[in-house]
């Protein structure tokens, strides 16, 4: 391997470079500037915008970095992976911004520096989960990912219920990134390569011991459902999102979960792909029936998200098994198995991103007033705060999927594909599900129009730039909800994966 | 002005008026008020317009050629190499002799409930923008041809009527918002299903020559533009046109709301303020069984002829058992909802007669049933308003009190119970006439007119509750209507009568697109069993 | 003397992973639930370095496993930096007796 | 006068009270005298029927006048082309001799009502009533076609409705309007089954056009059964509207009203817009239709006169007997005496109106006192109301050189004839009981009101002579009950010009062999003036008239005079025993009704139809309205809502259950969601450890299901 050649793959991750410049520069400015933290957000707001630009740049990319003798590389640098990277640099400019707001955070004034290295690590992590295309870096970059966020879970503390979170975080992680591992190695033993297109090759030319492989299948499984949260996978998800701040909610809902999904749906289409069809229909090797795994997994996911979410009081519990149903839907555009599913997810994603990080902004600027999530102390807040009240309205609009909001759009396209692909009775339980969603949704609408006040009014103003932030996140919302051919136009162009 | 595109003028130009409120003071309330006036005003005028260039010959139902004042250009293109690729929205509006009486309804019923909101001081600012809202939701659903479009102002007006209900209504009103809500979503998303799986059986031809997948609802309606294998294609021999159907018709039976979807009428009823009971009831439930006219039975015409002895039986059973549950009520306004389920029933009945008379009866009791009640529940809000009781036990004699007011109930109940000379009558016979010739609905339609009997059972007995007798002491410093109440009352009395003697002012709009929808159905039988033939 | 072969190493890694499992769940304490961990994650080393020895897989495997082990390292750190954290704020480090958080 | 000028004057006529109507009722309250407006305008309506009478009876006596206008059209129909529903009207003698009779008695009753009416709070309304009504009959009575008459049919029910109810501040009064209303409604729904049925088949309303095709041949369902039926259905109407039995039961109830309104209504014209409807139809009749019809108007003529016999209100006995009468009508259509029939309700509309409107001025003059029993000896106070009360008693009770003996004697002819010919013996014997019955009743009341000693000495002494707009309407309808007005001769009405020029027997449309055997033209076809050849033009032509056979003509003959004797005699016996109980008192009345207690009680409390009907019909409607606003509420709303006991039965499991409930989980799909929650809920327990090992559990399911792939 000569050094022009490793150049050249430098070039393929110049994203990942951008942040991890910026972490190293984040770390250093924290060192070199003692006390005065206030650069920090505005270091970080910089590298993540260098890193959006070099994620422009990879839309038109289709390679491999550090390609190996047999021809695979580590990293691919393709629209699909600069999609999900632009996802993530999305949630976390906008969390870099919640954090500089967030009382929560601004208590640990001290801790800055840690805080934004830490976020940073994770953003690496993330960019690396989202590119890998071989074991190794998948494992470490999950892993990567999972330590910072443990961290974050429990930054603040002295808090009880962060540090709760941090340890049931750490414990439940730990276990599933080992039995992941533990599944790497089992696959690693029947092909012999870590390399996800090697391994593809393999399994398609020659013979493989079925009851070991669907062990390690799902034994791997087991570590992407933890990150995206998908049941029986999703027991940490409700605690850990209820007692971390709630920068780290937000972020870990959308930027941890992205990630996710892409490496699920790299991992599935690169591992296990034969052909895709004229009519854009996967044909997997038969050797693990993921069709009616995923169809298994999306309907427990989503009904149980929705069903659960029904009894919460904590609007940020709530939107924690809110954001499980919503991977059982996404999980649906997987269970297609086809380049339209695919499409649904990105755009479901897309939605989804904008407005749950709009929905837990809303829940952060309440509770640095009121010091509460629970949905009860919401009573009458859209009377004295209507922006606030019908920015959350639209919010919780969209993600219940009504029209003319974007989250309908969503919606849309998964039905869209789930008929298409003649998956009526599954589309049906889906539908049915976005009715039950209504339920705990309206709850919160409810709650904020219909009801008085219980004890006196809720006197603060929303500040200019957050107003204005607010807006960036609702104005989308009801924009794309009316005309979404951009929407779609991005995800037809982030589609493409390398090979296929 | 023919270039003008009116259409969308009359749908969005609330939204206008929705932006233009919420960016007043909040103290401005007559403002707000007046401009919502101005608005619906102006709706009501455009409608007139629309009406006045009507043209009568043109009939609409299935042909393109035939819609008037069409509207069309691309919403959504998204060109690609697979089949989403070819994704394709139209921006499509136009209407006929079907839609056009409800436009007019929606115009006048919106600015009327406009001046029944005229006492609101709750949050008004919110309310005048939800109504505008809703005005430009409902709008839209009739003038809409594209199901997609169909859809998005489906459900645009569910929410604003959630939150009119629920922040504007009476002591229960969370309880009746929530179940408005939940019922009509649950119908809504049934309906969605449908119009993705409809989207994936049809294909358009455009220019070009290329085929795409289209939610036109024109296009929907021509067999020449099903898929081969479709889910919902009449042609493939395993499709789910049947089960669609049904999902379809529920849907839009939960809005008519047809038995045993129809529980939560009575309570969004009893506690919406006024104005949105006078919205639902005389421009919401309309949805539903246009919604069968527009959607079900044209792109359905062969599952519509296996089930029209089904959709006339449930037209019976809601004309008779409405009228019963109306005859126990002891709130006012639950009888007055009540009788909405049974009168419904009436357009239903019609709808199922599948003859020009039945369907023209069925259209035109839509739009008496809109006029007609809606002039009940202000009578309702009336004497709400200054007794603040709707127990009709509660009441007595107030003929003696307020002569005036109980001249125009007499009016409106009279109207109701399909007395001749006033618009119910005509749309009631013809539903009866048209049920009668169309023989398998035959014995049904003799069974439903024990309908009229029982109708004028439960009328005139709350009319005798209420108005006839002596009257109790606490009720005699009620006073006659205000000219606000004129406002309201009059108008729609004159519509009552003017349809009741000349019902041809509006059978001769309708006329044409009627022949076409009848003829579109028996033409269909044939066709249908051609095709599914091989 | 018995030839040690991949199946060996196998029997072994399982019975390791099933360990660390069995002691994770039933260990109150959280230090022994960390351990537990690190014994699923050795599990998987053998696994790997049995593999590259007998497959002849090349050095992925030695590779992946130095990896684990730095993983493994960097974890334990965090892990029980949170512990040491649980302690000041619970007075106990016996996992099911921090439950705040639940429906 | 042209017929344009004729039809422009039938347009005058229907739409003046209307005028009026409209005027009294919005400026009622402004202008006091309103009411003035509308007598003038009825005044001149009557005037203007009376100019149409005279000129459609010298110049056009044999000719349909008909105009008409298409009201809807409703074009292009797949299978019929063009449909038109026209208005119209149609001048014949029979609706010009009614429109005049309506116009004159109408203006009587207004006349009247100035003095009876004085000082009532609304006033002006009630002759905006007044005018309401009388357009509303008009239009029932010029109409050319059937739904018009539906129309103006339901119209005529809303204004009796609004007079009964006049005084709605009793309840009673509403009640009884209620009562009217809903009753009548049952007749119109078969009345309209009925129009649906022949719109079915003709695709038209206008009689004229129904009539031409069925004579072509064309029957419902190509059935005579079901022209039968239809019929029979539009005779539905006529039983509401008529009062018949089984639903007569109206009438006497709707004696709330001010009396001069049940004189105008309820005894002489819109009760007798039932018999006009039959008349109007009698072409499509069939034989066994008319056989029902008949036998419905015997039972309606017998029943209420044995009720009307032990009635003390005086208007309840007029009631009765006016449905008793209008049985009478009915009988006699259906026994083929059409002429008799329409002659009896001309006669009878006068008569029973001058009785009403006599009782109205007894009621005034007693300051409403209504029972009978309270009176006696008011022929002192009252000579002119007593003298035109007898006439018009004995005009009522069938005696000679009054026109009612003209007409019920043809009745009784008719029904005798029709004995003879067919062998139903018991029309004639129902006939002959009836007339009895009347005589006896109708002086009953003579004797107990205006004879013997007053009972209630205070109101006989504050009894006054009514004043003389009220006397004179007395005047002339009791001169209008003598003989002469009809024909020359006081004992034969063939030989009149009402019956011999004006009235004719219509054509009938029905097929031969569903006809009564003595109305087949085959029979006789000689006899018959004008040939069937030329029936298609009797859209224009009148003057034909039903061919009867010869056996009839002869049998009707023959029964001329036994029926005339025997009338006679029945009529002077009811007249004897009604002096020997009241006026002798010969025979104790009350220990003759002691003896026969059970059969003085079914009479007395009017055989117990109401309360049959509230026991049966009422009571199953209410009830299972009550029923099933239960069932909505907690079976069919419970069962999305969720069981009540089993909701809150299940509440205790977290004791939130309820307030969420509330909250909105309101379905029972929300309550099994809930409920689910509630399961999923309990595995989040906050210990990392279960959550392990439910995750391993279910990694190990996983692996179990996917095993065997």
């Amino acid at each position: 391997m000569n050094v022009d050649y490793l150049v050249n793959s430098l070039y393929l991750i110049k994203p990942e470079l951008a942040i991890a410049s910026a972490l190293v520069l984040l770390v250093l400015i924290d060192l070199i500037m003692g006390n005065n933290k206030k650069f920090l957000p505005y270091v970080a707001i910089a590298g993540l915008i260098a890193a959006a630009y070099f994620i422009i740049g990879q839309f038109g990319m289709n390679s491999l970095a550090f390609v190996s003798k047999s021809n695979k590389g580590m990293i691919i640098a393709d629209p699909f992976g600069a999609f999900f990277k632009g996802i993530v640099v999305f949630a976390s400019l906008f969390v870099v911004y919640f954090s500089i707001k967030s009382d929560e955070i601004k208590a640990s004034f001290e801790r800055h520096g840690e805080y934004y290295t830490l976020i940073f690590g994770m953003i690496l992590g993330m960019f690396f989960m989202i590119s890998a295309s071989d074991l190794i870096l998948i494992y470490i970059s999950l892993e990567l990912v999972s330590f910072s966020s443990y961290v974050l879970a429990g930054f603040t503390k002295t808090a009880l219920r962060n540090s709760e979170a941090a340890l049931k975080y750490v414990i439940y992680g730990g276990v599933s990134s080992g039995i992941m591992l533990f599944g790497i190695s089992i696959l690693y033993g029947i092909t012999g390569s870590t390399n996800l297109y090697e391994i593809n090759s393999l399994i398609q030319s020659s013979s493989i011991p079925n009851l070991t492989f669907i062990l390690s299948g799902i034994l791997i499984f087991v570590g992407i459902g933890y990150k995206i949260s998908a049941a029986p996978f999703h027991f940490w998800t409700p605690d850990v999102y209820e007692g971390a701040p709630i920068t780290i909610t937000a972020f870990l809902s959308v930027a941890s979960k992205a990630a996710g999904f892409a490496l699920l749906i790299r991992f599935i289409k690169i591992t296990f792909i034969k052909s895709v069809d004229s009519a854009g229909y996967w044909q997997l090797v038969d050797l693990i029936d993921w069709k009616t795994f995923f169809i298994f997994l999306s309907i427990i996911t989503m009904t149980l998200g929705n069903f659960a979410a029904l009894w919460q009081d904590n609007l940020k519990r709530m939107l924690a098994y809110s954001s499980i149903a919503h991977a059982g839907y996404l999980l649906l555009g997987m269970a297609v198995l086809s380049n339209q599913g695919m499409i649904a997810i990105i755009i479901y994603f897309a939605v989804y991103a904008i407005t749950n990080l709009g929905a837990f902004f809303v829940v952060m600027l309440i509770a640095n007033k009121i010091g509460s999530e629970n949905i009860d102390d919401y009573k009458g807040l859209g009377y004295s705060q209507p922006f606030l009240g019908v920015s959350l309205a639209i919010f919780l609009i969209s993600l219940t999927g009504l029209p003319p909001t974007a989250g309908f759009i969503g919606k849309l396209y998964l039905f869209i594909a789930l008929v298409d692909a003649k998956m009526i009775t599954l589309a049906v339980i889906a539908l049915l599900n976005s009715v039950v969603a209504l339920y705990y949704y309206i709850r919160v609408l409810k709650n904020l129009f219909l009801s008085r006040p219980a004890n006196g009014t809720f006197e603060f103003k929303v500040s200019f730039s957050n107003g204005l932030v607010l807006v960036l996140l609702a104005a989308p919302i009801i924009i794309l909800g009316i005309y979404f051919t951009p929407l779609v136009d991005l995800a037809k162009n982030s589609m493409q994966i390398l090979g296929f | 002005m023919g270039n003008f595109p009116i259409l969308s003028f009359i749908t969005f130009l609330p939204i206008a008026g929705m932006i233009i409120i919420l960016l007043l003071p909040k103290a401005q309330t007559l403002a707000m008020k007046s401009i919502t006036l101005i608005i619906t005003g102006i709706q009501v005028i455009l409608a007139g317009f629309l009406l006045y260039h009507y043209n009568y010959g043109m009939g609409g139902i299935n042909n393109p050629a035939t819609f008037q004042y069409i509207e069309k250009f691309r919403w959504i293109e998204i060109t690609g190499f697979s089949w989403i690729g070819k994704i394709k929205i139209d921006y499509f509006l136009g209407i006929d002799g079907l839609s056009i009486p409800m436009v007019l309804l929606t115009a006048i019923i919106s600015f009327i409930a406009t001046l029944a909101s005229w006492k609101i001081d709750k949050a008004v600012k919110g309310y005048f923008a939800l109504y505008l809202l809703l005005v430009t939701g409902m709008m839209g659903v009739f003038v809409a041809l594209d199901f997609f479009l169909f859809y998005v102002f489906w459900e645009l007006m569910l929410l604003p009527m959630y939150f009119l209900i629920g922040i504007w209504g009476g002591p229960r009103r969370e309880y009746a918002a929530i179940k408005f809500f939940l019922y009509t979503l649950l119908g809504s998303v049934f309906i969605l299903l449908v119009v993705i799986g409809l989207y994936f059986s049809t294909m358009e031809t455009l220019v070009d020559g290329s085929k795409v997948f289209t939610f036109n609802m024109l296009s929907m309606m021509d067999t020449h533009n099903f898929v081969a294998n479709g889910i919902l294609s009449p042609m493939n021999p395993h499709n789910l046109r049947l089960i669609a159907y049904i999902a379809l018709f529920i849907g839009f039976a939960i809005k008519i709301p047809m038995f045993p979807f129809h529980t939560w009428l009575p309570d969004a009823h009893v506690e919406a303020p006024t104005a949105i009971s006078v919205i639902l009831a005389g421009v919401l439930l309309k949805m539903g069984t246009y919604g069968i006219l527009r959607v079900c039975y044209p792109v359905f015409p062969d599952i519509t002829l296996k089930l029209v002895w089904w959709i006339g039986a449930f037209g019976m059973i809601n004309i008779i058992y409405g009228a019963l549950c109306a005859m126990a009520q002891k709130d006012f306004k639950k009888l007055i909802a009540y009788s909405s389920v049974s009168h419904m029933g009436f357009v239903m009945l019609g709808m199922a007669s599948l003859n020009t008379i039945g369907i023209s009866g069925a259209v035109l009791q839509m739009f008496n049933h809109g006029t007609i009640t809606a002039m009940l529940f202000i009578i309702v809000g009336v004497i709400y308003d200054r007794a603040h009781t709707r127990e009709i036990d509660a009441f007595g004699g107030l003929a003696t009190q307020m002569p005036i007011y109980t001249g125009f109930v007499t009016l409106a109940f009279f109207a109701a119970i399909g007395l001749p000379g006033l618009s119910g009558f005509i749309s009631e016979s013809f539903v009866f006439l048209g049920g009668f010739a169309f023989e398998t609905i035959r014995v049904i339609t003799v069974i439903s007119t024990l309908g009229l009997l029982l109708g004028a059972g439960y009328m005139l007995w709350t009319l005798q509750r209420i108005y006839l007798g002596t009257v109790p002491e606490k009720w005699k410093l009620l006073k006659d209507l205000d000219f606000r109440e004129y406002a309201m009352l009059v108008p729609l009395s004159v519509i009552i009568i003017f349809l009741g003697v000349y019902p041809s002012f509006m059978l001769n709009l309708m006329n044409s697109s009627v022949n076409s929808m009848v003829k579109f159905m028996m033409d269909s039988r044939a066709l249908y069993s051609s095709i599914t033939g091989f | 003397m018995i030839h040690v072969g991949l199946t060996h190493f196998l029997f072994i890694s399982s019975i390791l992973f099933s360990l660390g499992i069995f002691g994770i769940v039933t260990r109150r304490n959280a230090v022994m639930v960390l351990m537990g961990i690190e014994l699923m994650l050795n599990a998987a080393n053998i696994n790997f370095i049995a593999f590259a020895r007998y497959g002849n897989f090349g050095l992925q495997g030695q590779i992946m496993a130095l990896f684990v082990i730095v993983v493994a390292a960097a974890e334990a750190a965090i892990a029980l930096a949170i512990v040491l954290n649980i302690y000041k704020i619970f007075s106990t480090v016996n996992v099911d007796e921090i439950d705040t958080l639940k429906d | 006068m042209t017929e344009f000028n004729l039809i422009q004057i039938a347009v005058a006529i229907l739409f003046l009270p209307l005028v009026g109507f409209a005027f009294v009722l919005f400026f009622g309250k402004k202008i006091k005298n309103a009411y003035l407006f509308e007598i003038s305008i009825i005044t001149v309506t009557f005037i203007l029927t009376a100019v149409l009478l005279f000129n459609k009876l010298s110049w056009f006596p044999d000719k349909n006048i008909v105009s008409e206008f298409s009201w809807i059209r409703i074009q292009n129909l797949a299978v019929l082309g063009n449909i038109s529903i026209d208005l119209g009207f149609l001048l014949d003698n029979l609706s010009v001799i009614m429109i005049f009779t309506v116009a004159l008695i109408s203006m009587l009753v207004h006349i009247f009502s100035i003095a009876y009416m004085k000082g009532d709070r609304l006033y002006n309304r009630y002759f905006a009533y007044l005018g309401l009504f009388t357009f509303s009959m008009s239009g029932i009575v010029l109409t050319h076609n059937i739904l018009m008459m539906y129309i103006f049919w339901e119209l005529v029910g809303i204004s009796s409705y609004l007079l009964i109810g006049f005084w709605y501040e009793k309840k009673s009064a509403s009640d009884a309007g209620k009562k009217a209303f809903l009753v009548n409604r049952i007749g119109d729904i078969g009345m309209f089954s009925g129009i649906m049925l022949i719109f079915n088949t003709y695709h038209t309303f206008t009689f004229d056009k129904i009539f031409t095709q069925m004579a072509a041949g064309t029957l419902p369902f190509n059935s005579e059964f079901w022209l039968t039926v239809t019929g029979l259905l539009l005779f539905c109407g006529a039983v509401g509207k008529s009062a018949q039995f089984p639903l007569h039961v109206w009438l006497p109830d709707a004696m709330e009203g001010p009396t001069p309104v049940s004189a105008l209504i309820h005894a002489a014209t819109m009760v007798a817009a039932g018999v006009f409807l039959v008349c109007r139809i009698y072409p499509i009749l069939t034989g066994n239709a008319l056989f029902i019809i008949a036998v419905i108007g015997a039972l309606s003529a017998v029943i209420p006169a044995t009720i009307a016999l032990t009635q003390n209100d005086i208007k309840k006995v007029l009631a009765y007997s006016t449905v008793s009468q209008l049985g009478y009508m009915v009988m006699a259509l259906g026994v083929g005496a059409y002429k008799f029939a329409f002659f009896h309700l001309i006669t009878h509309a006068f008569f029973k109106a001058c009785l009403f409107l006599g009782s109205g001025s007894v009621i005034h003059a007693m300051h409403h006192e209504q029972d009978i029993t309270k009176m006696g000896g008011l022929k002192k106070k009252l000579p002119l109301t007593y003298a035109t009360f007898l006439i018009a008693s004995l005009a009522l009770s069938g005696i000679p050189l009054t026109s009612g003996f003209l007409s019920k004697d043809g009745i009784l002819q008719g029904t005798f004839a029709f004995a003879s010919l067919t062998g139903h013996w018991l029309f004639p014997a129902a006939g002959f009981a009836v007339a009895m019955l009347t005589a006896f009743y109708m002086f009953r009341l003579i004797i107990l009101t205006f004879h013997g000693e007053p009972k209630n000495k205070e109101k006989y002494d504050h009894a006054h002579e009514s004043p003389f707009v009220m006397a004179m309407p007395l005047v002339v309808l009791s001169t209008l009950s003598i003989f002469f007005w009809y024909t020359p001769n006081p004992v034969n009405a063939d030989a009149g010009w009402f019956l011999s020029k004006w009235i004719k027997s219509p054509v009938l449309s029905v097929p031969q062999n569903a006809r009564y055997s003595f109305m087949k033209t085959d029979v006789v076809s000689s006899v018959s003036k004008e040939g069937i050849a030329d029936i298609n033009n009797s859209t224009t032509v009148e003057g034909k008239e039903i061919v009867y056979s010869e056996a009839y003509t002869e049998a009707m003959h023959h029964a001329h005079y036994p029926a005339m004797f025997l009338s006679l005699l029945v009529a002077a016996l009811g007249i004897v025993f009604a002096f020997i109980f009241y006026y002798w008192k010969k025979i104790s009345a009350d220990k003759l009704a002691a003896d026969i207690e059970p059969l003085y009680k079914l009479s007395f409390n009017k055989w117990y139809f109401d309360e049959i009907y509230n026991a049966t019909a009422v009571a199953f409607t209410m009830g299972s309205s009550r029923f099933l606003a239960w069932f909505d509420m907690n079976i069919v709303d419970g069962a999305v809502n969720g069981v009540a006991t089993v909701t809150r039965w299940t509440s205790s499991f977290t004791g939130k259950f309820d307030s969420v409930i509330v909250d909105g989980l309101v379905n029972l799909v929300a309550y099994f969601s809930g409920f689910i929650g509630l399961i999923l809920r309990r595995f989040q327990t906050g210990k990392v450890q279960t959550y392990l090992v439910l995750v391993v559990f279910s990694l190990v399911i996983i692996l179990y299901l996917f095993k065997t792939f």
